[in-house]
């Protein structure tokens, strides 16, 4: 199910919620042309990045994501108007609280791809899981699951 | 059955030595309050405070509990939790957090048997604590019960200034002692007589007091009474007090898992919640505030004294310290005393 | 100070309206320092009103606390206006709801209070401990407080007692009222929210350690959510079953969640009441949270909470600038 | 697993459910408020050997992973190597088991509560009087007396739905009308075309019905406010308040009156009840 930390060097989970039209479809074409990005994230599709409620990040990094990945449209480009402006409000806010808690702002991500975008997507991709693997291991709010 | 004292610069050692074969919940200070907290040393025990916030019921019933464990799914498979038998201390409890188990024993070991409070029930000594000074809101005394009660505890400290004298309430008490007897010395007359005082003083200290004759009896005439409206409008439904309250026993079972595994566990609820009572088909027996803060005051003062012979209060005043809006237990009841019919 | 007789004189024209079912104001409580929401029916009930510095309650939840129960046969809704007492932040409450359209306008008869901060319980309480009998408190010219118990008259700098979320009020009048209470406050340069103090100079971890501590004594009763004016939805995401989006089992990642979870929702809705964090049994610093989303909402967005009924929301508007570096 | 078996209480745990298998899923009704009936075996050999109960009873079932609900036993007692219950799509747990299928686990514990008194009920007349999924606990005890008909009087069975197609038991149904030593009545809410039994709510076509008084017990159950105007219609009928019995349902956690959330005045739906007198309702004072 997720990656384990093997003895090694730590490979951090990462999930990506991306939005139907530009991001989903800009990894596509990152894997349709076979273009190189680390393994490190796992993907769900959402139909806008509007669509992302905060606490599904929350969710994320309670049940063992390192790092969490927003994907939308450009501005100006959101298939429903307005989608991705909302969402860049929210995370800003999130970030923020994120913050203030003491847990690393920058384990959550923003980034608009487009579908023409499959390099871009594949170098964010990069940058991202570098960045969380300097950050470590997200520990601080996972569950347990010990019963 | 025996009487010891204990220098007060010794039970630091003594407390020590019990942390070595025990599992020691004792108050710790949290920010402004303190709180019963598993404690490794003796330094990390804090007296100054009278009551903890969270009273001891949530030793032995602990606020999340696992019930058992389970592969989820539709094949699926159950698995039983053990029951840790390790031997519990809670050191320093007050007469009337002890009270809470002698009230929630009917209910946890009535016609049918919960083997987590059993099971931490029978591994439990409780090690109390007189108040030397009770707090606002404290109402014990109601109760017939005393601030320096030995009734419901196994042994009894009360601080004499410079030392503690320690009474051997139970058998288990006393076997318990027994490994540690080099601590103490046997206490005198003198030590008896300064409790007394302590006693006396703590009593005198206790100004509110609940008027409790014929309560139960007449809750049963007054279910439509409009006392009930007019508490409930300033409720805000917040629950604190029962996840304060000494005697509260309500639970939710909840199912939690991951894909591969799972546990039915059970936490605190509160019937001040809407969502309590709330069936699936969208019928609510209890739809309002007043058939909440109604229910919570009969539970407590006609249900449980009908049905188990004991009022489900121990008086230890924390529903009405912690309640936002002034929702005073005491007043409530006086009030339904004075009420005409 | 508030003129307590005209405070009842005019409660009392606005109970005696055919439209007005009842309106709340505080009551002397039953014990120490303690006071109590008041309902009154009748210019009767009125007479227990009163208005002092430790009238801390946020009265804003009582018109969304309303029940709408099923109606009898035969029965008619009740649709007469509710009359409430409130101060600056209590208004700024009311403005925020009906702006989220939560409340309507024309259902609430407001009494405005100009405020000059209110005391917070905790601290008066130990600064005075095991008092029983019920005590007055007033406030004089000289930012004191004059506090009468027994035969003995104490004063005390205003200072020392003060909520810390009044310290840094900037809205002590209310935006929304029918009727004022005396003159308005005047607003002078205020301090930032201690809370927030030396923020930025303390290493990630140490916040983290401070909010673990905090979070770990948290008993999930959710009274920050019952007493929060703003909260109230009809089925909080807290008490959903089908998606349940935090566990009710009571340990820290469970309660972080639901903290953040309840800050988040109240970002550019909190008024700064400080309710949450008076009645958090756990005593958990929740205004820092919740200070620190208004304070970068507004340095951000330009937005601050509860002040034109017309306005957007925060979440429910977007400018195209709004700020972009974290976007990779 | 290991349970003691001498007695339903002394069981180690009693949060802790035996396995159940669902050998059969029969379809009721369809739509959004469907009805499905699970036949239930408990895989444990003591545990099903030891499984007693009396029409009236409940059991609690859970689907691990989305929880667990009380739901009123509607086979009879008669039948012991199964337990059958019918159940309504309504909440989360529900929900869940009207997704599961024939060979599916489920925990399955109880029975919990008290029941009707069949054996003392013996010799009189019978009168079932059911409304919507509330025919479930009825159906325990029609079965019941079936299986035992020569121990009791006449019996008639009223029972109403919304339309045909929210009728539960049909084929059963059915079957008992070709019965002569048993009087069906059914009803359903609105007119409808190919319908030519009575169309009417049940209170009503009680009294189109008029079972005698003399010598019988009615039992009814259903929706809160037909068991209102049942209970009224029977008074006038003749019966008194010791002949009327219902079972009543509250939300449920624990099923052994420990969670405290099901009372009604003192007594606990779920251990005390769910089959109360009118006599006994009449005299309870609480939330319903």
């Amino acid at each position: 199910m997720m990656i384990q930390e093997q003895k090694g060097e730590f490979e951090p989970n990462i999930i990506g919620f991306l939005c139907n039209w530009c991001s989903y479809a800009g990894a596509d074409l990152a894997g349709t042309s076979r273009i190189q990005y680390p393994p490190n994230i796992r993907i769900i599709k959402v139909m806008c990045s509007g669509r992302v409620n905060p606490m599904f990040v929350v969710n994320a990094l309670q049940q063992g994501a390192d790092g969490v990945l927003i994907g939308g449209c450009h501005p100006g480009d959101c298939h429903y108007q307005s989608g991705n402006y909302l969402a860049r409000r929210r995370m800003a806010v999130l970030k923020v609280l994120l913050e203030q808690l003491g847990i690393e702002p920058d384990r959550v991500k923003m980034t608009w791809v487009s579908a023409a975008e499959g390099k871009k997507f594949a170098q964010v991709i990069e940058e991202v899981t570098r960045d969380i693997k300097k950050l470590g291991p997200m520990k601080k709010i996972r569950r347990d699951n010990e019963w | 059955m025996e009487n010891l004292v204990i220098q007060t610069e010794k039970l630091s050692e003594w407390v020590n030595e019990i942390i070595k074969k025990n599992k020691v919940f004792a108050p710790v200070k949290e920010t402004d309050f303190s709180n019963f907290k598993i404690v490794n040393d003796y330094s990390e025990i804090d007296l100054s405070f009278l009551l903890p916030m969270v009273p001891a019921k949530k030793i032995l019933f602990k606020q999340t509990e696992t019930l058992f464990l389970f592969t989820p799914g539709s094949k699926g498979e159950v698995k039983s939790k053990e029951i840790s038998d390790e031997k519990l201390v809670i050191f320093s409890i007050r007469s009337c957090d002890a009270k809470t188990f002698s009230i929630l024993d009917p209910v946890f070991l009535g016609d049918y048997v919960d083997p987590f409070y059993k099971k931490r029930r029978e591994n439990s000594i409780l090690i109390g604590l007189s108040c030397n000074k009770p707090n606002v809101n404290c109402f014990c005394t109601s109760f017939g019960d005393s601030p320096a009660s030995r009734d419901y505890v196994d042994i009894l400290l009360t601080d004499l200034d410079g030392k503690y004298l320690v009474e051997i309430v139970t058998e288990r008490g006393k076997k318990f002692i027994d490994d540690y007897k080099k601590f103490f010395a046997s206490a005198s007359k003198e030590d008896l007589e300064s409790k007394e005082k302590v006693e006396k003083l703590a009593i005198e200290g206790i100004t509110r007091k609940m008027k409790l004759e014929g309560v139960s009896e007449k809750l049963g005439k007054m279910f439509e009474h409009p006392i009930w409206y007019e508490n409930a409008m300033k409720c805000i439904g917040c629950g604190t007090c029962t996840f304060v309250c000494p005697t509260c026993h309500c639970f939710d079972m909840q199912d939690e898992s991951t894909l591969r595994e799972g546990a039915r566990i059970r936490v605190w609820d509160s019937c001040m919640y809407p969502e309590y009572t709330h069936h699936a088909s969208g019928h609510n027996p209890r739809p309002a505030r007043m058939n909440r803060v109604r229910n919570r005051i009969y539970h407590k003062f006609s249900y449980y004294p009908t049905n188990e012979n004991i009022v489900g209060c121990t008086g230890c005043g924390r529903c009405i310290d912690y309640c936002s809006v002034n929702i005073d237990i005491i007043d409530i009841i006086n009030e339904v005393g004075e009420a005409k019919l | 100070m508030v003129d307590q007789k005209q405070l009842i004189k005019t409660a009392k024209e606005i109970v005696s309206r055919e439209d007005v079912k009842y309106i709340v104001g505080y009551k002397q409580g039953t014990y120490g320092f303690v006071t109590s929401p008041a309902f009154a029916y009748t210019p009767e009930d009125v007479e227990s009103f009163i208005y002092n510095p430790l009238c801390k309650k946020n009265l804003a939840v009582y018109p969304i606390l309303e029940e709408k129960l099923p109606l009898k046969r035969g029965e008619e809704e009740d649709k007469r206006k509710i009359g409430l007492v409130v101060k600056g932040c209590d208004s700024r409450a009311l403005v925020q709801i009906i702006q989220e359209k939560g409340l309507v306008r024309e259902d609430l008869v407001i009494i405005g209070i100009p405020c000059k901060g209110v005391i917070d319980l905790k601290k008066i309480e130990k600064r005075f401990p095991n008092q029983t009998e019920v005590v007055d408190v007033e406030e004089n010219d000289n930012s004191e407080y004059i506090i009468k118990i027994g035969d003995t008259v104490h004063t005390i700098p205003k200072e020392e007692l003060l909520s810390e979320v009044c310290k840094s009020c900037e809205f002590p009048n209310p935006p929304l009222y029918d009727f004022l209470m005396g003159e308005e406050v005047e607003v002078r340069e205020k301090e930032v929210y201690s809370g927030l103090r030396g923020l930025d100079e303390t290493p990630i971890e140490e916040r983290w350690a401070y909010w673990e501590k905090h979070f770990q004594n948290c008993i999930r009763c959710y009274a920050c959510r019952e007493a929060c004016p703003l909260c109230y939805c009809k089925t909080c995401m807290a008490d959903m079953l089908d998606p349940q989006w935090i566990r009710r089992s009571v340990n820290l990642s469970e309660n972080t969640a639901w903290n953040i979870m309840r800050a988040f929702h109240l970002a550019g809705r909190c008024i700064s009441c400080g309710e949450c964090e008076s009645v958090c049994p756990a005593n958990i610093p929740l205004m820092e949270l919740n200070k620190k989303l208004e304070k970068d909402v507004k340095e951000m967005f330009k937005y601050t909470a509860g002040l034109d009924t017309e306005e957007k929301t925060l979440f429910g508007t977007f400018n195209p600038d709004d700020p972009n570096e974290f976007i990779m | 697993m290991t349970k003691s078996s001498d007695s339903k209480i002394s069981i180690q745990n009693p949060y802790e459910p035996w396995l159940a298998e669902v050998e059969k899923i029969t379809k009721e009704v369809g739509g959004a408020r469907a009805i499905k009936t699970y036949k239930l075996v408990l895989q444990d050999e003591d545990a099903k050997k030891n499984f007693n109960f009396i029409p009236g009873q409940c059991v609690m079932i859970s689907i691990f992973g989305k929880g667990e609900s009380m739901f009123a036993i509607s086979s009879s007692s008669t039948q012991k190597d199964y337990i059958e219950v019918s159940v309504m799509k309504h909440g989360k747990t529900t929900t869940a088991l009207h997704e599961i299928e024939e060979g599916d686990i489920v925990g399955l514990r109880g029975p919990y509560g008290n029941n009707f008194d069949v054996k003392g009920w013996e010799g009189k007349n019978i009168v079932l009087i059911g409304g919507g999924i509330g025919q479930a606990p009825l159906r325990s005890v029609l079965n019941y007396i079936l299986d035992n008909r020569e121990k009791y009087g006449t019996l008639d069975v009223v029972y109403g739905a919304r339309t045909s197609k929210d009728i539960c038991f049909k084929e059963e149904f059915t079957e008992l009308e070709k019965r002569d030593d048993v009087s069906v009545h059914l009803s359903i809410d609105v007119e409808e075309e190919g319908w030519e039994k009575y169309v009417g709510f049940v209170p009503n076509n009680l009294m189109e019905v008029k079972p005698s008084s003399e010598n019988a017990i009615a039992i009814t159950c259903g929706p809160p406010i037909m068991i209102e105007y049942v209970i009224q219609n029977l008074l006038k009928l003749g019966f008194n308040e010791k002949q009327i019995f219902t079972t009543l349902e509250m939300r449920m956690k624990c099923g052994i009156g420990i969670c405290g959330r099901c009372n009604i005045g003192n007594l606990y739906v779920c251990k005390d009840g769910p089959v109360f007198s009118y006599e006994q309702l009449k005299g309870l004072q609480g939330d319903m």
